[in-house]
């Protein structure tokens, strides 16, 4: 892990350097999540053909460098990799993108009315598992990087870094908004919510006025429940995979017309469950980023932040 | 006492009294949430009636969750698009007028989140007035034009005041002069064919496909949507342009003669899609081709579910051609 | 038995139908037996009964089904009820037409446990395709491993049960006690006529030194497997083998979860012990 | 480069415009080859979506007919046709779609060369619209795919 001041200049011409080597997109907007880059909302597997037995995969490999999202952004990635590169069937089509992916994040300067990293544990500065995060210090950058390669890259521009112990190391770091919100109930969460998935109260209390619709977990950069379908053109045809779910009733039902999640409670249980209890059972991690996302896409305004307390409240 | 405070007040008090007379087991209206945004909310006592609430940001149309709760007496808290949607759907024999009280609202027009956002960026609101809306943004306060932060829907608004109801709130609505929709119409339909073609591409192509459009419209209750229709399976559910536009615009066709355009889809979206351009046109057509518009009058069949023998007729080889 | 790890677990193996036959008189249940068009490949699908495999229908897409055929038998065989867009193309397949298989996928019934106990198989309609596979590969390989078997099988009428030819043969098999029955009287039917459940209420199994599998429609699991509680069995010897919508089979598409669980993966055979605590989501 | 032929499909309904598309042919009435005929009972059967699905395909126009108000096979089922696929066309082209690429028609049984006239008249206007180019549905990936693994 190195250090290095840089200013906008320098930092411009550098990226602009790294060019020849990889494709460099500066992401500004934050309205998408970052999981578009690496499970993208359409992705092709393979192609085949429909009249002899014969396919070719598609592993994109591209190398790609994105500059410039927020710090919850790059825990996408940490998630992500929970599952798709678990055993025994790691997936060799996010190991691709995400292998060839590499992230440098900028250190939020402000709070979103919806966002909420910092309620559960998180801050606006932490580099998250990203190959580097930026903080502005006005006209110049401190720049902390976490990757061999990008270091290497950096040091051959010509800046040289200082040799640093951990992200917590003191040094400037510019602006970093702080607030004083309680943080989110998480624990009990994790401990006791399965016990409460019988509790008709709690989960018709949190559903009553859910539309399922699927904006929160289009735009929520920890889900990656995905649907995978054919498309075909005359002797040929392609299989794709594209974005489901949870919240739709069509999602998990079958041919047979038997639904076992008929109704928005026990939709709203998985995405809730999902979230806070069987990611961390399954990897010790919440499958949460706190970007707020669900919280602004939401028709009904539904906020996960009082989902979850409400839930808490019967967590003990 | 501003005009949302009283409408509050007033609706509280009718809610209390429709509960203590046992008209309804559970009400459906709106609560005030910590941001200032009014939410809905399902009102199952009156001892939880204290936080029913009105305000400019009430955005969604309650008529959908008639369908959630249609096993129950159900109060509803209708302006005069929703009280349309209601209508529209008794037509379409979805309830019965006496299974649902409804508490009606004069409507002063709600606003337009994302044409707030797409201007200032992210805000919270200040106050209301009732003839200006204040927002706190990252760069200071703002006192808005009604242009600027009213959906459009609700800047060519004709029936702010609801079409039937049971109990009627205090208050004054809203009344539209100019109809703001018509003029994008206009404007729309007076492009040449390539820019026509280009903006509906652009539009079409934000869609990411979370049918958060179909799930906001009380119109759209199909138990199965033609997207998700197997055999035959109409069209591919992913994001792609044509799939897009078949999506999109087969949705809004549905809605022909039925939609009561109340902007709800529209801001629903959240890829900020305008589909208010190509929904207003398709009102507007049923209205000046066959004289219909949906959610008026109770008893009446939806406007594609009629006919005229003497309907304009624009087919080739019509009698006299 | 590791399950076997291809390089890309979303690439289907190509195979051949080499048969077809109906398998219910109302038509709507159709057997294929599949052959690799590659022999090498065979070996790669090695399977254990119980495990199923995800049928593609190229242009068509994929759906998931359990394994019916004997794991040391050559063809690879499925049993398929035709619902959907996927079942209806897959009824279309003709001998010598090609389709992909991935897999095998998920668990197995537990052999190991079986042997030195009784085994029970209790099944109702379609679902009793991984079970034959099941019998037949505990004939074959563990016969003298495994003490009393019993065979519980019901199906609507005569004509919709499964493999009828094995069937005879099982009926006739002395280490069998088979119970075979149908829903209702019907024509030409001699054998018992009741449902599933009544005749395990009223059958004379126990639960000393015994393993029950059960396999049916959701509304059979769920009416049967109290009488099992009723006559003594104990969660941890009731094994169920559970069916969701699966797409990817590999657990990573997220909707076949029943608690932290992936049926796809973790499943699809979970003992009552192991889904006690978790959504019924099944 | 030969000139430039559109592919139209054409829901014809059972009793008027199927039997006058008949009788064009028995008549031998002459009109360009471009038309692919889809029967269906009554124009009040098409849904929109079959003609978003046609495009989509890549048919460069579609072309939609019955029997004349009135004389429908089954009372009103044209009426109710009428309505919708003038609200459906007028959406269409309003969204961009040249509304040469969606014509309605009424064609009686007895109306052999008028209906050899419309579908003349059909594919001279898309030839000068040109190729179906913004509704049709992007192959491109697969068509090279089955190009190269022939």
């Amino acid at each position: 892990m190195k250090l290095f001041r840089i200013d906008q200049e320098e930092w411009n011409r550098f990226l602009e350097s790294l060019r020849n080597d990889m494709e460099v997109c500066q992401i500004s907007e934050r309205e998408h999540p970052f999981k578009e880059k690496l499970l993208p909302p359409k992705e092709t597997l393979f192609y085949y053909r429909k009249d002899t037995p014969k396919q070719k995969e598609i592993l994109n490999t591209k190398k790609r460098l994105f500059v410039g999202l927020s710090p919850c952004d790059a825990k996408t990635k940490q998630l992500l990799d929970l599952n798709f590169l678990s055993e025994p069937y790691p997936d060799p089509y996010y190991k691709a993108l995400r292998d060839n992916t590499w992230v440098i994040t900028k250190a939020c300067q402000d709070f979103e009315p919806y966002c909420f990293c910092d309620q559960i544990g998180d801050s606006p500065a932490k580099l998250n598992g990203a190959d580097g995060i930026l903080y502005d210090l006005g006209e110049s950058y401190h720049l902390l990087l976490d990757n061999e390669m990008l270091i290497q890259k950096l040091e051959e521009f010509g800046k040289s870094g200082e040799s640093i112990e951990n992200e917590d190391s003191s040094y400037e770091k510019g602006k970093i908004p702080s607030r004083n919100l309680a943080p989110l109930p998480i624990e009990p969460l994790k401990k006791n919510l399965l016990s409460q998935i019988n509790n008709q109260e709690l989960w018709e209390q949190i559903e009553s006025t859910c539309l399922s619709c699927g904006a929160c977990t289009f735009l929520c950069p920890a889900c990656y429940c995905f649907d995978i379908q054919d498309t075909s053109y005359g002797r040929a045809g392609k299989r794709e995979r594209i974005y489901d779910s949870c919240m739709f009733k069509s999602y998990t039902a079958e041919a047979s017309g038997h639904n076992p999640r008929p109704t928005g409670k026990e939709r709203w249980r998985q995405r809730l469950l999902h979230k806070f209890s069987y990611y961390p059972t399954l990897y010790g991690e919440i499958g949460c980023t706190g970007c707020g996302r669900c919280i602004k896409a939401c028709p009904s305004k539904i906020d996960i932040r009082e989902a979850i307390k409400h839930a808490a409240k019967y967590c003990g | 006492m501003n005009q949302n405070d009283q409408i509050t007040l007033s609706l509280q008090l009718l809610a209390r009294k429709a509960f203590e007379e046992d008209k309804i087991e559970l009400l459906i209206g709106f609560e005030i949430s910590p941001d200032g945004y009014a939410r809905p909310r399902i009102f199952r006592s009156v001892e939880e009636l204290d936080s029913l609430a009105w305000n400019h940001t009430a955005s969604i149309n309650l008529a959908n969750y008639l369908h959630k709760y249609k096993d129950k007496k159900v109060g509803i808290i209708a302006q005069g698009c929703i009280s349309r949607s209601i209508v529209a759907l008794m037509n379409e024999g979805q309830f019965d007028r006496n299974k649902v009280i409804i508490i009606g609202v004069p409507c002063q027009g709600v606003i337009d989140e994302k044409k707030i956002r797409a201007e200032y960026g992210e805000f919270t609101i200040l106050l209301e007035e009732e003839d200006e809306i204040g927002i706190k943004t990252h760069s200071g306060e703002q006192i808005m034009e009604e242009e600027n932060y009213f959906h459009s829907a609700c800047l060519s608004c004709q029936y702010p005041d609801p079409v039937i109801y049971d109990y009627l709130a205090e208050g004054k609505s809203r009344k539209v002069t100019v109809d703001y929709l018509d003029k994008i119409v206009k404007e729309a339909e007076a492009l040449p064919e390539e820019e026509k073609i280009a903006k509906f591409t652009t539009e079409m192509e934000k869609c990411i496909r979370c049918y958060a459009c179909r799930q906001a419209c009380p119109m759209c209750y199909c138990d199965t949507c033609f997207v998700d229709v197997n055999s035959p399976k109409w069209l591919s559910n992913a994001p792609n342009k044509t799939d897009n536009s078949i999506w999109n615009i087969t949705r809004i066709f549905h809605l022909a003669g039925r939609c009561v355009e109340c902007g709800a889809c529209d801001r629903a979206c959240p890829e900020n899609i305008d589909l208010m351009y190509l929904i207003a046109k398709m009102n507007r057509d049923t209205k000046d081709l066959f004289g219909f518009t949906a959610g008026l009058k109770l008893g009446v069949k939806p406007g594609l579910n009629t006919f005229q023998p003497n309907d304009p007729d624009f087919f080739w080889g019509k009698e006299g051609v | 038995m590791q399950p076997n790890i291809v390089d890309n677990p979303y690439l289907p193996t190509p195979v051949r139908v080499e048969k077809v036959s109906f398998e219910s008189e109302d038509r709507s249940l159709k057997t294929f037996d599949l052959a690799c068009i590659n022999p090498e490949d065979r070996e790669k699908l090695n399977f254990m009964p119980g495990q199923f495999i995800e049928l593609s229908i190229p242009g068509k897409g994929e759906s998931p089904f359990g394994i019916a055929s004997n794991p040391t038998a050559e063809l690879i065989r499925v049993t398929v009820n035709k619902t959907g867009n996927v079942t209806g193309a897959i009824h279309n397949l003709c001998e010598g037409d090609f389709a992909g298989i991935r897999g095998p996928l998920g668990n197995w019934y537990p052999i190991e446990e079986m042997k030195g106990k009784n085994l029970v198989i209790i099944s109702g309609g379609f679902a009793f395709t991984t079970l034959a596979s099941l019998l037949e590969f505990v004939l074959e390989k563990h016969e003298n491993e495994v003490k009393d078997i019993h065979l519980i099988y019901g199906a609507r009428t005569p004509g919709m049960l499964l493999y009828k030819e094995k069937l005879q043969a099982w009926q006739a098999n002395p280490r069998i006690k088979s119970r075979i029955t149908v829903d209702r009287e019907a024509e030409g039917w001699n054998g018992l006529v009741g449902f599933v459940p009544t005749i395990v209420e009223q059958s004379d199994i126990t639960p000393d030194n015994t393993i029950a599998v059960v396999c049916g429609p959701p509304i059979m699991i769920k009416l049967t497997l109290p009488k099992l509680v009723e006559k003594g069995f104990a969660k941890e010897q009731i094994f169920t083998s559970l069916e969701r919508r699966m797409k990817c089979g590999l657990g990573k598409c997220g909707r076949c979860n029943i608690g932290p669980h992936f049926v796809c993966k973790d499943g699809p055979v979970f003992s009552l012990a192991q889904l006690e605590g978790l959504p019924a989501e099944y | 480069m030969s000139e430039f032929e559109p592919t139209v499909v054409g829901f014809l309904c059972n009793w008027c415009s199927y039997a006058g598309a008949d009788l064009a042919g028995v008549s031998r009435f002459q009109y360009p080859p471009n038309l692919r005929i889809i029967r269906v009972p009554c124009s009040g059967r098409i849904n929109s979506l079959f003609i978003l699905k046609a495009l989509q395909g890549g048919a460069d126009g579609v072309l939609v007919s019955g029997c004349h108000p009135g004389d429908c096979h089954y009372q009103t089922g044209n009426f109710y046709a009428r309505r919708r696929l003038e609200l459906f066309s007028n959406l269409l082209t309003y969204a961009g779609i040249q509304k040469e690429r969606v014509k309605l028609a009424w064609v009686s049984a007895s109306e052999g060369a008028q209906f050899a006239a419309l579908v003349t008249e059909v594919v001279e206007d898309l030839k000068k619209v040109g190729i179906n180019k913004d509704f049709v549905r992007d192959t491109k990936d697969i068509e090279e795919y089955t190009h190269e693994s022939e």
